[in-house]
């Protein structure tokens, strides 16, 4: 009952929110969000799961109850835990808290109904993760876009209605394209499965059971069903050609939702690639894995080009984040402990550093007001915590060792490197050469804003853009309304920095698990 | 007993890395609470591994080796294994000692020029020494190339954070986000590398019977040199000679980047912005030679393929050569030393790659020691300057500055190669061993050889245009008049290194020993020959001799002719160099003759546009394409997405016409739908027929 | 068995399509309402004629009814037309267009 | 409301306790007889003292009861389990599962309209009329659920559609809602006369009325088959007609906007789902032998109305002005995903496909009167009808904004209300009998409606108000149908299971 109680507490928390005074709000989600991070770092701690969900393994925390019965299948209301499962979950409370806390700065209007739906989102990103019933899954699974909805359309940028409804429709199209897939997929098992329940369905199709549906062969049903929940996934990950909603949602999104739109969001993706593409049609993958190597690479590569191109550092790191996931479809698809393996770790620890990029952009947004590179110069003068953290986890994005973004990126490397599909070692040659287009945007971007003479391009001067120079001493930041972030600005990004630190010195915390759920899945596939 | 302190020197070894990281946390956290401002904890941290390294070393030449795992990253089963170890033998033992003595030499340099001048950011600062310390320290001793990677990236980092440490100018940072790419570059070849040696052989361990170089060697023996089967290991298609040739490559990569050899020099001279103890620490003596350590670090695989170690002797005898041109009219004295700096670890590259294993290390050994301290009188002199680093606003400072002059003059004559000083001797042996290997059969050695020599006399006449304009002659402006006081702390690394420039080289004494007949002079060549085995000099020259055909050849057939025409031509081409220098530089009142050179000059001012390719590469390969595609993205990729929204509305609204509003017209469609309905439906069942 | 049933079909179906024809080209609710009629009593005639043909009286019962149905609708219909003439002014009912797209 | 916080229980297989015609028919009875409990209160008391509060009490209270009798119908098992259906008055009414399952609907979708309509009549005459046309409408309606032969599928049929065609012409002033009843009736009646045309002709095909009759005589085949075809899909467009399937939709748009709110909700909610209980009762009963569909492919026709009326719908709902008509044109879009139901009958999945569109009937008549009661609501704070108009109505009224919110996501299938799990039961229906390209043309339907149902959450939270948002008074009657309706579209997203079985055994006893 543990995983409902998390639940819970989330969803109580976003009630109490929502009537609870404006002034308040914040001090109270940030205090209600430890709940919720306590209690998923205690099952986290006294998690005890073995082996893979979907595969037979032994789950922690684990609920079944019946819920509909629909026709020939049984909807049940099952939760459990594997070693995938339970690090994502953690990383959505830590990354509420951070993100919770970072907003305490920005968001000054309707307080309590922006907490409201940060904590109700927390609830459906833990069901997502935590879900084992393909409709209760899928549930959580379309409930997070309802208050990223509305936490982009109400407090985000200029254009936030049309990247909010771009996000929207198009994430649900996904959805949609892969529920079609998914369920030509049931269907076609026929009578060998009596639930929606995806451990079941995983090993029915792994056993080879799948008929026919409508006069579609097993064989090109996997296929056409694999492609469906391919593309629907995609565009959540997401994945290139389908990411265009991704830099209109992150920049016009106020920076708390940021943080856990790359954060956890573009998780679910890969997350749910994990689950049902990878685990489910194993055959498939490895059968079509060049392919998907190259949409991945292409992704890498693309991705980090476009960051290069940009001036805004919010759409930097959101190209970024298109450029880091392809890392972990590459991951993925490698069949490989260090491939799938490094692809899930790469999740985590890709969470972590984008949220704590999106967090170092907003608190410096929070005092310049501007984003653009061109903006501004020498914050370091004037921010010197803030721009630590961001050159930390500027340089645990690039990759840097002893952050978890090097292991990520490092195992997912050396597990595709001498994966099975042709030219896998070619694909990922090519693929790592992120590593130096990332550092040089990254780099471009600390250089042109952080360091050298101070100066903002302020637009509230009449007539143009007013540049402000600042002298070396660094008190004299009051004068240009430059500030020191607050304190309660800057313990998310240390909370998020350390956590990098930690995961990158010693994997095995999370690995551990990660490696024991991941390893059943690389071995006997479907013939 | 002995086997208990033995045991002990190497159990606690790992607090050689770990006392400097302590400094850096210390400096990073407590710093500005601090009375030096970290710069006591970092002197202590870099004290204590200066004697624990010495003590390992000492334990070291008593015969014990050490190679262990300490920390396991990721304990996983049946597949790749990465952690982290020590491997302590002659190499790294001797590379401990350098490091941490060099390291210790600066953090007290930094009391005098950091410190004392009232530099802002100082617990910054020492944290990144203490950081770089650490991580250079850990690369040194690392047991496996994952760990070196690790660290090799560390003191990435480190440079960038030191290089651009006057952050609030323009200029440092700019430098440091380009030493970094660019050495990133190199990385990307070494990361693949990595990998790459990762899936072939299944581990990086550096040393013992299941370590890469190991297992290359038992495969190309096993198959007989290339082709066929190569022991089980997976070479991706290739034969195991081309694969492991590849892998070389890959490496050699990253070592390319971080030596700042040719084509990927460009950084360093740039990265002379940072403050220039750092300079002499990161930028001369440690990190730099990081590259160049790798190679001899994991030389037994190198030395299995010819080609990997012909491209590595030609690129570093041409950037040997290369980087001493451009050395010649530099201005600035660090970028002097920076230019020289990049042409010395050309010369050890060409050392490696002609088969001169013990000459490379030695030469990377007597030029950490001498150009620490170049650059660390060059630092005494800037601070002297007030920060002024143009040598035409020096001049004279001999008298006012005696002890920098004397130690700044050893270096000098290290660097320039002249006897007994001690890089005559290191330099000496790379060209003998480039020219004996050369003539031994490997005609193409003889290339690197020339190239190498030619060199020789663009150093000695670079490094006396330094000493000249710097302290010779009549005071050329105020400030050299009237030069700042220099502090303890600056001058005692100056004596030491002073010291030691001038008497490293005794510790290899090749030409003396070869003609005396005494092998036991050859200190260097008897400590590295010891250890483990696979890691012997010995090994090493069995292997260039069998895979990659070096053998020694002599002049007139006579050894001793050979060594004695070697070291008299490098001799003499150095004093030619240096008596050129003399004659236009001396004299109270030197001028400039580099104008003489004409566009040449303004060719080798320009680095041969070297920034300006690789800028308008990046720019166009980069930016470029970047640009490119973000254009492509806004309009075609984002604009099919608009497009079908835009469509999708369109179509709405030309559907929504239909409603005319008038009630006739809505019978008429309802008909004509269920005629069209009554008309489908009936053909499909075939009323009509 | 006087006539066959095919002929009462086709009468049928000729008085439906004739009213259809009279509700596609009217513009007076009123006659409208008359083809209305008019389709109504063609399924009628139909009810009826496949009353006597299957021998059971369901059909006859049901055109009963249809007829009774047909008046209360013109009834109604009628009522709908008068508040349609008082706002509008006409019973043209392609005049109504204030609700359209 | 009821249906939410009463527990079905699982198919009852004991049977059921026989009981009297009167019992079983009773949400039927108590609907015509509060009818004629209207009439004599209105006979009298004509001026109404109370406002219209005992006429809309009694009509309440009436809907309310029916809405009990039907729910213990259905927990009793009447009708349902191994004595199969009730068949009464020589097969004419049929007393089932599917029949009390849809009488749930109507009788519910009648209570919330006739509690908002209290508000929304106050001070307007002719109370007395409206509420007894709307009874007896319900009362058609529930007997259309019922019918069990094409006799009493026409009359009450006409006993739903008369009634609504004097509703929507309520407002006698309003030149829309006379405009609206004119063209409604003049589709209705040229509908209808098609409908009888296509019984005749079944008839003649048959001789029989009865479904289960012409079932059996269609079982062996039958020589005319042209004459059945013609029949059948001449049947299958006075459905067509009720449901607002295209071609014969092109009331619905102008009926929805022009007639009062209430009304509105009342004939997209109720009157289509009776449309779709007597559509499914026919064609699943009279028509399906295989002997039929191979000669007469109808699925095939409901195929082609499926795909052209969601398109068409949700097409033209993306670009309207005003919201109720958006709202209208999304009501035909609806018809369209239900409308899948009957296209994949036959295909080996019916309980499945058939519940799943009842299912969505039955969360639709919550979420989408709901939705037309808030239009209700904006209508009696006279804030216009335009997106535009209610612009920053989230500050003014955020409980009722809410709810509307909540009503649009539940329309767009997102999981915030029961509508998400019945638009997907849907979709689980057509790819589990094949239809791919329905399943896709759903797929680009929905992403469209989620579009324009987000602008009206847009409208409501993101927009500044206009400067003359003011409101005044918050209705009791129309804010509580309307958090009602909102209340019990919520909780049918976790109480799915409540309707859910009930509505898939209803729909597969169909076919035993």
């Amino acid at each position: 009952m543990i995983v409902e109680l998390l639940i819970g507490l989330c969803l109580l928390g976003s009630v109490v929110l929502f009537v609870a005074p404006s002034r308040y709000a914040g001090r109270l989600a940030a205090g209600w969000s430890l709940l919720p991070l306590a209690l998923s770092l205690f099952m986290y701690a006294g998690f005890s799961g073995q082996g893979n969900a979907f595969l037979g393994g032994q789950l922690a925390y684990e609920t079944t109850v019946q819920w509909v019965s629909l026709g020939p299948y049984t909807l049940n209301w099952h939760v459990g835990l594997d070693g995938i499962s339970m690090p994502l979950i953690a990383l959505s409370t830590v990354l509420t808290t951070a993100a919770i806390l970072s907003a305490w700065t920005p968001i000054e209007d309707r307080e309590n109904q922006f907490y409201g739906l940060v904590l109700f989102l927390e609830a459906s990103l833990v069901g997502v993760f935590a879900a084992l019933d393909f409709f209760v899954w899928f549930v959580f699974w379309e409930a997070v876009l309802v208050p990223m909805y509305f936490l982009i359309a109400i407090w985000g940028g200029p254009r936030r209605k049309y990247a909010a409804i771009k996000f929207f429709v198009y994430t649900n199209v996904a959805s949609l394209v892969m529920f079609i897939g998914f369920f030509a997929l049931i269907f076609g098992l026929g009578d060998s499965i009596g639930s929606l329940d995806m451990p079941a369905i995983a090993q029915a199709l792994r056993a080879g059971e799948l008929g026919s549906l409508a006069g579609v062969g097993p064989a090109t049903l996997k296929t056409l069903a694999f492609a469906a929940m391919f593309a629907g996934f995609a565009v959540k990950v997401p994945v290139v050609p389908v990411h265009t909603w991704l830099p209109d949602a992150h920049v016009e999104a106020p920076t708390p939702v940021s943080v856990l739109l790359a954060g956890v969001l573009l998780k679910m993706g890969t997350y749910a690639l994990l689950r049902f593409n990878f685990t489910m049609l194993a055959d498939v993958a490895q059968r079509y894995a060049a392919i998907i190597a190259l949409f991945a690479v292409v992704s890498v590569i693309y991705g980090a080009l476009l960051a290069l191109a940009q001036q805004d550092l919010k759409r930097i790191v959101a190209y970024s984040s298109v450029s880091s996931m392809g890392y972990v479809i590459l991951g993925l698809v490698a069949y490989t402990v260090y491939g799938v393996g490094g692809a899930t770790f790469q999740m985590l620890s890709h969470g972590l550093i984008s949220g704590l990029l999106f967090a170092c952009v907003g608190v410096i947004y929070n005092t310049t007001h501007t984003r653009m590179v061109d903006d501004m110069s020498g914050m370091a003068a004037r921010m010197p915590v803030t721009t630590s953290m961001f050159v930390a986890g500027a340089f645990a994005y690039m990759g840097l060792p002893l952050t978890s973004g090097f292991l990520g990126e490092y195992f997912v490397f050396l597990g595709t490197f001498h994966a099975d599909f042709p030219g896998a070692a070619w694909f990922t040659a090519i693929a790592m050469f992120g590593i130096v287009i990332v550092a040089g945007y990254l780099l471009y971007a600390m250089q042109r804003t952080l360091f050298g003479p101070f100066g903002v391009a302020t637009d509230h001067g009449d007539g143009g853009a007013v540049r402000t120079d600042g002298g070396e001493d660094a008190d004299s930041g009051a004068e240009h309304d430059i500030k020191r972030a607050a304190a309660h600005d800057v313990v998310p990004l240390a909370m998020l920095l350390a956590l990098v630190i930690v995961l990158g010195v010693a994997p095995e915390i999370s690995f551990g698990m990660i490696r024991d759920a991941v390893a059943p899945l690389l071995t006997g596939g479907a013939g | 007993m002995v086997a208990t302190i033995t045991a002990f020197a190497f159990e606690v070894a790992p607090a050689i890395a770990i006392l400097p990281l302590a400094s850096f946390v210390i400096a990073l956290f407590a710093g500005k609470y601090l009375p030096k401002r970290g710069a006591l904890a970092g002197i202590a941290a870099t004290g204590g591994s200066l004697l624990l390294s010495l003590w390992v070393a000492l334990t070291v030449a008593g015969g014990a080796t050490y190679n262990e795992e300490i920390y396991s990253l990721v304990t996983t089963p049946n597949t790749f294994d990465l952690h982290f170890g020590l491997l302590l033998d002659p190499l790294s033992a001797l590379m401990l000692v350098i490091v941490s003595l060099v390291s210790f030499l600066v953090h007290l340099f930094s009391l005098g020029y950091m410190n004392d001048e009232g530099e802002a950011g100082l617990p910054r600062y020492y944290a990144g020494l203490g950081l770089f310390s650490f991580s250079m320290l850990a690369f040194v001793f690392a047991d496996n190339l994952f760990m070196s990677f690790v660290f090799f990236e560390l003191v990435g980092l480190c440079s960038w954070l030191l290089i651009g440490h006057w952050y609030r100018e323009d200029a440092p940072p700019s430098a440091a986000k380009k030493a970094f790419l660019v050495t990133r570059f190199g990385d990307y070849f070494f990361l693949v590398g990595v990998v790459a040696i990762f899936a072939t052989f299944g581990t990086t361990v550096f040393a013992g019977p299941e370590s890469f170089p190991t297992l290359a060697e038992e495969a190309l023996a096993g198959s007989g040199g290339a082709g066929g089967g190569a022991g089980g290991l997976s070479t991706f298609g290739f034969g195991p000679g081309a694969w492991f040739t590849i892998l070389g490559f890959l490496v050699l990569g990253g070592v390319i980047g971080k030596s700042a050899q040719f084509p990927l020099h460009t950084w360093l001279p740039d990265a002379m912005e940072g403050p220039t103890p750092v300079s002499a620490l990161i930028h001369a003596a440690t990190m730099v030679a990081a590259g160049v350590y790798l190679v001899a670090r994991m030389y037994g695989f190198y030395a299995l393929s010819p080609t990997t170690l012909a491209v590595i002797a030609f690129v570093g005898g041409f950037t040997a050569l290369f980087a001493a041109s451009m050395a010649v009219v530099k201005r600035d004295i660090k970028q002097v030393l920076a230019y020289s700096t990049i042409s010395q670890y050309g010369y050890m590259m060409l050392g490696l790659g002609a088969g001169g294993y013990v000459a490379a290390v030695f030469h990377l050994m007597t030029h950490a020691f001498f150009k620490a301290l170049l650059f660390l009188g060059a630092g005494a002199v800037i601070i002297a300057m007030h920060h002024r680093q143009d040598m035409w606003e020096m001049g004279g400072l001999k008298e006012r500055l005696p002890i920098p002059y004397y130690a700044f003059l050893s270096g000098s004559l290290a660097l320039a190669g002249i006897f007994p000083f001690a890089g005559f001797w290191s330099k000496d042996e790379i060209l003998f061993e480039a020219l004996v290997h050369g003539i031994g059969g490997s005609p193409l050695l003889l290339g690197g050889y020339l190239m190498g020599l030619t060199a020789v006399v663009f150093t000695g006449f670079y490094t006396f245009r330094m000493v000249l304009l710097t302290f010779h002659g009549e005071p050329r402006t105020h400030t050299a008049r009237n030069p700042h006081d220099l502090g303890w702390s600056v001058k005692t690394p100056l004596a030491v290194l002073g010291i030691l420039a001038a008497t490293a080289g005794f510790v290899n004494m090749v030409p003396v020993g070869t003609i005396l007949g005494l092998e036991r002079i050859e200190l260097l060549h008897g400590w590295l020959d010891h250890g483990i085995s696979g890691l012997t000099v010995e090994h090493y020259g069995e292997l260039t001799h069998d895979f990659a055909g070096y053998t020694t050849g002599a002049l007139a057939g006579s050894e001793v002719l050979t060594v004695l025409l070697s070291a008299g031509i490098s001799l003499a081409l150095a004093l030619a160099g240096a008596g050129l220098a003399w004659m236009l530089y001396s004299g109270p009142n030197p001028e400039a003759h580099t104008e003489r050179l004409g566009d040449v000059r303004t060719l080798l001012m320009n680095n041969y546009y070297q920034d300006e390719y690789q800028v308008w590469i990046a720019e166009t390969f980069g930016t470029g394409v970047a640009r490119l595609s973000d254009r492509f993205d806004q309009s075609i990729v984002d604009g099919a997405v608009n497009g079908v929204s835009e469509v999708s509305l369109l179509s709405g609204d030309r559907i929504r016409r239909i409603q005319t509003g008038i009630v006739s017209n809505y019978a008429t469609l309802l008909t004509l739908g269920l005629v069209v309905l009554l008309l489908t439906v009936g053909l499909a069942g075939g009323w009509f027929l | 068995m006087a006539v066959a049933v095919q002929y009462y079909l086709l009468l049928s179906a000729a008085m439906f399509c004739i009213g259809l024809l009279g509700i596609l080209t009217r513009r007076n609710a009123l006659f409208l309402l008359m083809s209305v009629e008019l389709m109504l009593n063609a399924a009628n005639i139909n009810l009826v004629a496949f009353s006597l043909q299957y021998g059971n009286l369901t059909g006859q019962v049901f055109s009963l009814f249809v007829t009774a149905l047909a008046a209360a609708e013109v009834a109604l219909g009628i009522g709908i037309l008068l508040v349609l003439y008082r706002n509008f002014g006409d019973v043209d009912i392609t005049k109504a267009t204030t609700l359209r797209w | 409301m009821a249906v939410g916080s009463s527990v079905l229980p699982t198919p009852v297989l004991q049977t059921a306790p026989p009981v009297g015609d009167w019992v079983a028919l009773a949400p039927v009875l108590l609907l015509g007889l509060t009818a004629l409990v209207l009439f004599v209160i209105d006979s009298i008391d004509p001026d109404d003292a109370s406002g219209g509060g005992a006429l809309a009490g009694t009509a309440a209270v009436g809907t309310l009861l029916a809405l009990v009798a039907a729910i213990a119908l259905l927990v009793a098992g009447i009708g349902q389990g191994q004595g199969g259906a009730l068949r009464l008055y020589g097969d004419q009414l049929v007393v089932d599962g599917m029949a009390l399952f849809f009488t749930v609907i109507f009788t519910s979708v009648a209570t919330l309209v006739i509690v908002a309509s209290y508000d929304y009549l106050r001070d307007r005459v002719y109370q007395a009329e409206y509420y007894v046309l709307m009874l007896l409408a319900t009362t058609g309606m529930a007997l259309m659920a019922s019918a069990g032969s094409l006799a009493t599928v026409f009359i009450s049929l006409e006993l739903a559609s008369l009634p609504s065609y004097a509703l929507v012409a309520f407002l006698k002033d309003n030149r829309g809602s006379v405009e609206a009843g004119i063209k409604y009736f003049l589709i209705g009646a040229l509908s209808s006369a098609i409908f009888a045309y296509g019984i005749s002709l079944v008839y003649g095909a048959t001789g029989q009325l009865g479904l289960e009759a012409i079932a059996r005589s269609l079982s062996g085949g039958t020589q005319l088959v042209g004459i059945l075809g013609v029949g059948v899909l001449m049947v299958a467009g006075g459905f067509a007609f009720k449901t607002a399937s295209v071609p014969f939709h092109f009331w619905a748009p102008e009926a929805y906007e022009g007639a009062p709110a209430p009304v509105s909700a009342f004939l997209s909610s109720a009157s289509k789902a009776a449309g779709f209980a007597v559509a499914i009762r026919v064609f699943a009963v009279a028509f399906s032998p295989q002997a039929v569909v191979a000669s007469v492919d109808w699925t095939l026709a409901f195929w082609l109305l499926a795909a052209v009326t969601m398109t068409l719908g949700n097409f033209a709902a993306a670009t309207q002005d005003k919201v109720k008509r958006m709202l209208a044109y999304s009501s035909v879009g609806h018809a369209g995903y239900v409308l899948i139901g009957l296209a994949a009958l036959n295909s080996g999945q019916n309980g499945l496909v058939l519940g799943a569109s009842m299912i969505h009937l039955l969360v639709y008549g919550f979420m989408n009167t709901g939705a037309f009661l808030f239009i209700a609501l904006a209508e009696y704070w006279e804030v216009g009808r335009t997106f535009e108009d209610y612009n920053g109505l989230g500050t003014q009224a955020p409980i009722a904004c809410v709810a509307m919110s909540v009503f649009m996501f539940s329309l767009a299938g997102l999981p915030i209300g029961g509508g998400f799990m019945s638009k997907y039961f849907i979709l689980v229906g057509a790819v589990g009998t094949g239809h791919f390209l329905l399943a896709a043309l759903l797929l680009i339907n929905s992403a469209l409606s989620l579009y324009y149902y987000s602008r009206v959450v847009r409208s409501l939270w993101f927009e500044e108000p206009a400067d003359s948002l003011d409101i005044e008074g918050y209705p009791f009657g129309l804010y509580g149908a309307v958090v009602g309706a909102a209340v019990v579209t919520f909780l049918l997203l976790p109480g799915i299971f409540l309707v859910s079985d009930a509505a898939i055994s209803a729909a597969s006893a169909l076919f035993v």
